[in-house]
């Protein structure tokens, strides 16, 4: 059977499980055969996708189905491109349903998640296969509703409704902005396939009206700023499992949507189009993490995060188009693959990412940091794990996060090559704006690890907590698992990758197999190199090393006391630093230009014996400069325009009256 | 690389020597460093009781990360069998792990200091790090590389002049590295006393062999700093891959000369400062970050006539 | 085969008018209700008939083409439904007394009248005749809204009967103009009425003449249509009617009243020195989408609110229309039969909703898929479809929409998008607060029936994955004739 | 042409009649007398109606001659007085735009309907061409009417002498079929039923059919 078929076979299993998932949701078995069935498909759609990667792609598998739009049939195609992001897609999903096998079961209305869990990860298949425009947005809107259903799902907790009319507005919004970037690339004509399409030559008038476009509408869905306000909001108030695909998988796709209209379909925008991808990109980045440093609740940390990394992502696709727009095939091979690869990377550890936050829900009920701690000793396993995730995602060697933002320093450190000058001069400071951004990250996950998971319990939730259950665990160490493999080899992923390179940019990075010790190679050894698994090595050895001599010839003897603190050892765990207190020189650094954040101190007079508060004002400008006025806005004139529900009959008639006037008017003046 | 683990606590306390001569002080010998740690190892570990099991390993996973960032600097001689494994950014990179290791276990215990030390530290480090790309960046622009013995070779050949742009990048890493290091005036290592300390206090909870572990790998990183300096920006005889022995010793010596000027102008400079309060080191740091821009972009415009 | 093909029309026409004198005869809700319904049934099947046999040659009264057996089939499908749906929710009425037998009579005989009326529309071959038609049509609605006889209900009654009337005048002139125009032409009497004579000689016709005849049929059938700002009658007689008129309203006479717009259209786009309808339309549906969709915002009565959803829809329509070309007409056509078929689901939901829960003010109702698992999901899908999101319908022809015109009037297509973002903003707003969170209102189980409202919901859903290939081919080629 | 100047003449005189009681109309402030200019305007109209009859000689039209002056001229006049005695309406009409601006606004109507028409190809007959733009105005000034005055009767009125102008127009299109002239009886037929149900229920509930006064509730409230 033809990769293709395999996988839309795959998509219409996922959407009959869906249908089926109706029926039996309110058995007890439900959970278990939903989460099965969809872990066994996507395994089996995730294998055909590998295969097909790494097998020859450059004949890619077609498939016209008779539906969609009447005289153009559903297309469907399966190219290098489709090919990774199957994978991205069909891994995080697979993890999530492995990840729901045990986490579902403590939902208390299963009946509203089973039916949408297999549509989601079916309408995120179909968006990568989708070939034609209709098929497309219709795959695509798919997915979006199927995971605002997710959102809805607890509909009764606070927030979450507005969460999820946030986003719904937000998604919509995107597709009509998608929307008119594919009427405009389908011509008056209306020849909505793909392949016509990609035929026809654009205009620079087109090319630039159809990036904006995109930049708004797969922006707005994979969370570029300041489009990003749902997603804080909306991938939070999923169930665990799903917030770990919408943050880890579906922004992917998002991100798929932009490399297929602006690489494959446009063609080559230009190097202007670029710059603005590289800014954006990097005030994303920024402006990501900041947010997330000064967030107290577990899972919108994450979420902010998510966002950081998509910012990366766009301003190594930004350098992408750069090279490519001056020829500059190698160094845009690499920009390219370096996107993916962090793309690749961002979905495993933010997938466990989530993982670990939804097994800290799971086992406290918590998502307040201030309200956890010292899970470490109680749940070791998760926190080993978690700890995995967080240093990866800090770009830290040896771990698949640095490989990815290594690979990206180093496109950045081509650009002087570029003959523009605004570009010469601009990439070094974003460059800046990531290293900003990765260190902030590892701040922020320093924060995250370190309040959640160490010191003492703030809550006896937190204290009475225990190990999660298998489930979740197995699939949390594979994905743990995984991002240590991609960062020790590297150069496996980065040859897996080039096919989408050479089918995209016509080049592709240097084979890195060959390379000795299977160190990687961006250009030349000379230049830079990295190998991982020999700094995983070195690692290992020396701090073995280490141990060993220390065991060897230092003393033994330890004793258990109470924590030294400089001899003043605090009388109760809320005296300990919380995410606030850790947060603050970063605050007070950054977040009076970022946030207009104010602390508030209310000293008691004295005599009197309330506690002194300390109160941190934070505005998201955001949030504030631009969502308000325009919400302000509409409510504003329709509750001007309201008036004419409550004008007499007689005011009606002259309405009529008016018009009718008006119109004979403008005939004798027009005619 | 056991050159390295030999040299790091001399040059401390060479360093400590000279900033009490300076202030007219005996001073404990040089090899004090050396005494200090084996004192350590002797003692016993006193653990705090919520201490996990991260607190134990992080001084090993640290002391290992700088060591091996340490041994991939060439010191005196390029072409060192496997610095290709990793150039100047995953250096940088993994000196990051130790620091985030080390935040973690200051937050472990829970007490406030272990948060203040471990906070303040990330905040230093989130400044530094744009601060040490961007000079990073202006060597690769000079150099055409980030593989270290790549860029020493090139800087040792006689050709590259002196430049602007270069002066400003080594005062930019020399600021970075004065924070890196915790010396002042970003931070005092020698103080104790809460408020003003960072890195202190991140560690205040360890004893015994866990402390030895860390003071070790600040040794390892100050020398690991130095001798980055020394390899970058003043390469004069450092010795060329595949040269004979006399080079490496005339190699070996002039980096010995180096290590003992730049610890002496360290000291120097530690007596001539005062520590800055912990919210202006972002203005100092920011100016790190300004000259690693600024030379950026000089060299552009030089490179450009 | 002619003469059976007749018989199909006439029994059209004669089914409703047989079975209104009937059911204005008999008693006894049940019967009435039942023989209701079979009629309707009787009427659709009818009405599918005129596809296995062949078409009747256009008489001087009666004519059957492609455009208006998309109607006929559309109204008398609706049609059907809907009296299922009234039976069930008239039979509650009865209990709660908001009705009386007599009443319900009277009821049932209006609704056979009514369907009489627009299916006479339809087939009408004479622009006189469909004029008499579709004021038979308003004015039976007229009764029906104010049947219930509040405050409220007369009020809406009034004031739908005004400007209705008013309306009526304005397209009996505005006919009368047509025929003044082709009198000289066509030649006197009879054959200066009948549509299919107009059409061919409508090229001679005199421009300035034909040009006064549109505005005031455009105006006048526009009023029917819900144009803003003719649009005034129409959310009141929404929402004070029975809920199976505000159904029947909103699916079939808005539709009767464009069918004669497009027919007037083709009449005008037929004649090149005549000014071009289509700048009118689309201008007119803008305003009505865009002043519909902020309209949204501000409501409280669910009835209401879909009543403007229904404004901002024919806007829709009225702009594809206007927009002309193949696909945006294959587009309008696609819409209005997705709109018809969708909003009438809805109402049925609603009609449901607001007798459970005794209110129709929104904010009272509240977590609906919680207490009405059926009934709320219905009701979600049903929205989701009429806000134009996939896979439903609506989505396709949107899409048509908004590309075809994006790519020939960009900055028309920026005003639509602008518009219909507004009104999914409102339309899921309101969605959320009454489908999710809380519970609020009385649990009571319903005991209606859901059929028809999932029938509906299926086809449209069907429609938005799959159109059938016949369907299409006929829905272009009727594209093609709206030029 | 003798005769045809003639019948164009005075076909002329009375469509003309017509727009200049219609004017009258505008101005009258007691509802009585309001209601008896209406009764005039349906009389002018018979008039003009009965002689197109005579002249297209169609002897239908004179039916709805008939009908106009039987129906429109007395009946409803007479049933108005009626209602306005029973329900106790006060007498007087309060006008929403004051009488000057009225008639100006009149004026102009009146001058874009005659450039409207006037622009149709003479070879519609000048009978015709005329007739369509006095009609126009009159549908116009009717529309005036109900727009200007605030209560429900004068409404109405206003709403019929709106259909006086279609009737003018309709007789004056030659060779008209039937359809229509049963299609305006017919609908002001319904119109009456419904209106007089509406009185009727609207008496039930409220004294007054001030339409104003059914407005307070306006679909929602506040």
């Amino acid at each position: 059977m033809p990769p293709v078929v395999l996988q839309m076979a795959c998509i219409a299993g996922l959407l009959g499980l869906a249908v089926l998932a109706i029926i039996l949701s309110r058995s007890k078995a439900a959970t278990a055969v939903v989460y099965g069935a969809t872990l066994a498909l996507s395994a089996i759609a995730l294998t055909g996708a590998i295969r097909w990667l790494l097998g020859d792609t450059t004949k890619p598998g077609d498939l016209v189905l008779p539906i969609g739009l009447p005289w153009l049939g559903a297309h469907f195609r399966l190219d290098a491109l489709a090919g990774f992001f199957l994978v991205v897609v069909n891994l995080g999903g697979a993890a999530a349903s492995l990840y729901g096998l045990g986490y579902g079961r403590h939902d208390h209305a299963p009946y509203r998640v089973l039916p949408f869990f297999p549509a989601f990860l079916a309408g995120m298949n179909l968006v990568v296969l989708a070939d034609d425009a209709f098929s497309y947005l219709l795959c695509w809107e798919f997915m979006s509703l199927a995971s605002w259903a997710l959102v809805m799902a607890h509909h009764r907790e606070a927030g979450n409704a507005r969460a999820g009319y946030v986003y719904l507005v937000m998604a919509s919004f995107g597709t009509l902005a998608l929307l008119l970037a594919f009427g405009l690339l389908a011509g008056p004509a209306g020849d909505y396939g793909f392949a016509a399409i990609r035929a026809t030559q654009h205009t620079p008038y087109t090319a630039t009206l159809v990036l904006i476009l995109m930049l708004l509408g797969a922006g707005s869905k994979a969370g570029l700023v300041p489009l990003h306000v749902w997603l804080p909001l909306a991938h939070p108030a999923a169930p665990s499992h799903v917030s770990a695909l919408m943050s880890g998988v579906m922004t992917k796709v998002a991100i798929y949507g932009f490399i297929r209209v602006i690489f494959d379909l446009l063609g080559q925008p230009g190097w202007p189009a670029s710059a603005v991808v590289l800014f954006l990109g990097g005030i994303t980045a920024a402006m990501g993490i900041l947010y997330a440093m000064m967030e107290r609740d577990l899972k919108r940390l994450l979420a902010y995060s998510t966002i950081e990394n998509v910012g990366i992502i766009f301003t190594s696709l930004g350098l992408a188009m750069a090279f490519q727009a001056n020829g500059q095939k190698l160094a845009a091979a690499l920009a390219f693959t370096a996107a993916l690869f962090h793309v690749l990377n961002h979905s495993f550890f933010k997938s466990l990412l989530f993982f670990g936050a939804g097994a800290v829900l799971t086992a406290t009920g918590e998502r307040d940091m201030d309200r956890l701690g010292g899970l470490i000793h109680r749940m070791p396993l998760t926190s080993f794990v978690v700890l995995v995730g967080c240093v990866a995602i800090s770009a830290l060697p040896p771990f698949n996060g640095f490989v990815s933002e290594w690979l990206i320093f180093q496109a950045v450190l081509q650009s002087p090559e570029l003959p523009q000058w605004a570009l010469k001069i601009m990439v070094p400071a974003i460059g800046a704006l990531l290293a900003l951004a990765a260190a902030l990250a590892a701040a922020c996950f320093v924060k995250a690890y370190g309040v959640a998971f160490l010191g003492r319990p703030r809550s006896v939730a937190a204290e009475t907590a225990g190990e999660v259950d298998r489930f979740s665990l197995a699939a949390m160490f594979i994905l743990a698992a995984l991002c240590l493999l991609a960062g020790i080899l590297p150069g496996l992923v980065i040859d897996a990758l080039s096919p989408v390179a050479m089918q995209i940019l016509g080049s592709r990075m240097p084979i890195q197999v060959n390379e000795p010790w299977l160190s990687i190679v961006p250009i030349a050894e000379s230049r830079s190199s990295y190998n991982g698994l020999l700094v995983m090595v070195f690692i290992t050895i020396s701090a073995s090393l280490a141990v060993y001599f220390i065991h060897r010839f230092a003393s033994h003897a330890l004793r258990r006391g109470p924590a030294w603190g400089c001899g003043f050892s605090d009388p109760t765990p809320a005296a300990q630093y919380s995410g606030g207190s850790f947060a603050q020189p970063i605050r007070r650094v950054f977040g009076t230009l970022a946030f207009h954040a104010r602390d508030h101190v209310e000293m008691p007079a004295p005599g009197d014996i309330r506690p002194a508060r300390l109160r941190i004002e934070l505005h998201d400008l955001i949030w504030e400069g631009m969502y308000e006025p325009i919400a302000a806005a509409v409510g504003l004139s329709s509750e001007k325009l309201n008036r004419l529900q409550f004008l007499t009959i007689r005011r009606y008639l002259s309405l009529v009256f008016a018009t009718l006037v008006t119109l004979l008017l403008v005939l004798a003046i027009w005619s | 690389m056991l050159l390295v683990l030999l040299l790091a606590p001399l040059l401390t306390g060479f360093v400590r020597k000279v900033k009490a001569r300076l202030l007219r002080r005996q001073g404990a010998s040089i090899f004090q460093p050396y005494r200090d740690l084996l004192r350590l190892l002797r003692k016993e570990v006193v653990l705090a009781e919520n201490a996990s099991w991260l607190f134990r390993v992080t001084p090993y996973v640290t002391f290992a990360a700088i060591w091996v960032a340490a041994a991939l600097v060439p010191t005196f001689a390029t072409g060192l069998l496997f610095n290709w494994t990793a150039d100047l950014i995953a250096i940088v990179a993994l000196l990051g792990s130790a620091r985030f290791f080390l935040a973690l276990a200051g937050m472990d215990v829970g007490t406030s200091f272990g948060g203040i030390g471990s906070s303040r530290e990330v905040m230093i480090a989130a400044l530094a790090e744009p601060a040490m790309l961007l000079i990073v960046f202006c060597m690769a622009l000079v150099a055409g590389s980030t593989q270290l013995s790549t860029v020493a070779n090139f800087m040792a050949s006689s050709y590259v002049g002196l430049r602007v742009s270069l002066g400003m990048a080594v005062i930019a890493l020399i600021m970075v590295a004065l924070a890196e290091n915790a010396r002042i005036p970003v931070d005092n290592p020698a103080t104790h006393l809460e408020l003003t300390m960072v890195h202190e206090a991140m560690v205040l909870e360890y004893s015994g062999r866990h402390l030895a572990m860390i003071e070790f790998g600040a040794f390892l990183k100050l020398l690991l700093y130095v001798s980055l300096i020394a390899c970058v920006f003043l390469p004069w005889k450092i010795a060329v891959f595949g040269t004979g022995a006399l080079s490496y010793a005339v190699g070996a010596a002039a980096y010995i000369v180096k290590l003992a000027a730049a610890g002496f102008f360290l000291a120097l400079f530690e007596t001539a400062t005062a520590k800055m309060r912990v919210f202006r080191v972002p203005q100092f740091l920011g100016a790190a970050l300004m000259l690693g821009l600024l030379g950026t972009l000089l060299l552009f415009v030089s490179r450009s006539f | 085969m002619s003469a059976h093909s007749f018989d199909a029309v006439a029994a059209v026409l004669l089914i409703p008018i047989g079975s209104a004198a009937l059911l204005a005869a008999l008693p006894g809700y049940r019967l009435t209700a039942r023989l209701n319904v079979v009629a309707s049934l009787a009427t659709f099947l009818a009405a599918l008939s005129v596809f296995v046999i062949d078409r009747p040659p256009p008489g001087p009264y009666m004519l059957i083409d492609d455009l208006n057996i998309v109607f006929i089939v559309l109204n008398t499908f609706v049609g059907f439904t809907t009296s299922i749906f009234s039976a069930s929710y008239i039979a509650h009425e009865l209990e709660t007394g908001r009705l009386t037998p007599v009443y319900l009579r009277f009821y049932h005989a209006m609704y056979q009248t009514m369907m009489f009326g627009m299916n006479l529309a339809f087939v009408s071959n004479n622009i006189g005749l469909m004029w008499v038609a579709v004021e038979l049509a308003t004015l039976t609605t007229v009764l029906m809204v104010g049947i219930y006889r509040t405050h409220a209900a007369l009020e809406a009654a009034w004031k739908y009967f005004i400007l209705g009337s008013v309306g009526i005048a304005f397209a009996l002139f505005g006919t009368i103009l047509v025929y003044m125009a082709a009198r000289p032409v066509v030649g006197e009497g009879q054959d200066g009425m009948i549509w299919t004579l107009l059409i061919e000689h409508a090229a001679r016709f005199d421009p300035a003449l034909l040009n006064v005849a549109f505005i005031f049929l455009f105006l006048g059938y526009g009023t029917k249509v819900g144009l803003a700002p003719l649009h005034a009658w129409l959310p009141d007689a929404h929402a004070e009617g029975p809920t199976p008129i505000s159904a029947v309203l909103s699916g079939l006479l808005l539709n009767v009243a464009l069918y004669a717009l497009l027919r007037f259209k083709i009449l005008m786009a037929a004649n090149p020195a005549a000014i071009a309808p289509g700048p009118l339309m689309v201008t007119m549906g803008l305003v009505s989408l865009v002043f519909a969709a902020f309209m949204l915002y501000r409501r409280r009565d669910i009835k209401r609110l879909f009543a403007y959803s229904s404004i901002e829809h024919m806007g829709i329509i009225v702009f594809a229309f206007g927009m002309g070309g193949p696909l945006a007409n294959f587009a309008g056509l696609l819409h209005m039969v997705m709109h018809s078929l969708t909003k009438s689901a809805i109402f049925y939901a609603v009609g449901h909703i607001s007798q459970i829960k005794g209110t129709q003010r929104i904010n009272r109702i509240r977590g609906l898929t919680v207490t009405h698992p059926a009934l709320g999901w219905g009701f979600v899908v049903g929205v989701v479809a009429i806000a134009g999101l996939p896979p439903l319908g609506i989505f396709m022809s949107e899409f048509l929409v908004v590309s075809s015109t994006f790519a020939r009037q960009p900055l028309l297509a920026i005003v639509l998008v602008f518009g219909l973002l507004l009104a999914f903003g409102a339309l899921t707003l309101r969605l959320t607060s009454v489908a999710f969170g809380e519970p609020r209102g009385s649990k009571a189980s319903a005991d209606a029936s859901y059929v028809p409202m999932f029938a509906h919901l299926a086809l449209v859903l069907g429609a938005g994955i799959y159109l059938p290939p016949p369907l299409v081919t006929w829905f272009q080629h009727v594209a093609r004739l709206l030029g | 042409m003798q005769m045809h100047s003639l019948a164009f003449d005075v076909s002329h005189t009375l469509a003309g009649g017509l727009v200049l009681i219609s004017f009258m109309m505008l101005y009258q402030d007691r509802l009585y007398s309001l209601l008896n200019v209406f009764a005039l305007h349906a009389v002018v109209l018979s008039l003009s109606v009965a002689w197109q009859a005579f002249v297209q000689d169609a002897p239908h039209l004179y039916i709805t001659a008939i009908i106009a002056l039987v129906f429109k001229a007395i009946v409803i006049p007479v049933a108005l007085h009626r209602i306005v005695k029973q329900l106790g309406i006060h007498r007087d009409i309060e006008a929403a735009v004051g009488i000057g601006p009225t008639m100006l606004a009149g004026m102009a109507l009146v001058a874009l309907s005659m450039v409207l028409m006037l622009r149709v190809t003479a070879d519609a007959d000048p009978l015709a061409r005329e007739d369509l733009a006095f009609a126009l105005s009159v549908v116009l000034l009717g529309l005036l009417v109900m727009v200007t005055r605030r209560n429900a009767v004068s409404q109405v009125v206003g709403f019929m002498s709106l259909e006086n102008g279609l009737v003018l127009a309709a007789t004056g299109a030659k060779g008209m079929p039937l359809v229509v002239e049963i299609s305006v009886a017919f609908s002001i037929l319904i119109a009456f039923i419904v209106i007089g149900i509406f009185l009727f229920r609207i008496r039930e509930r409220f004294d007054s059919v001030d339409v104003s006064a059914l407005d307070d509730f306006r679909g929602e409230r506040r």
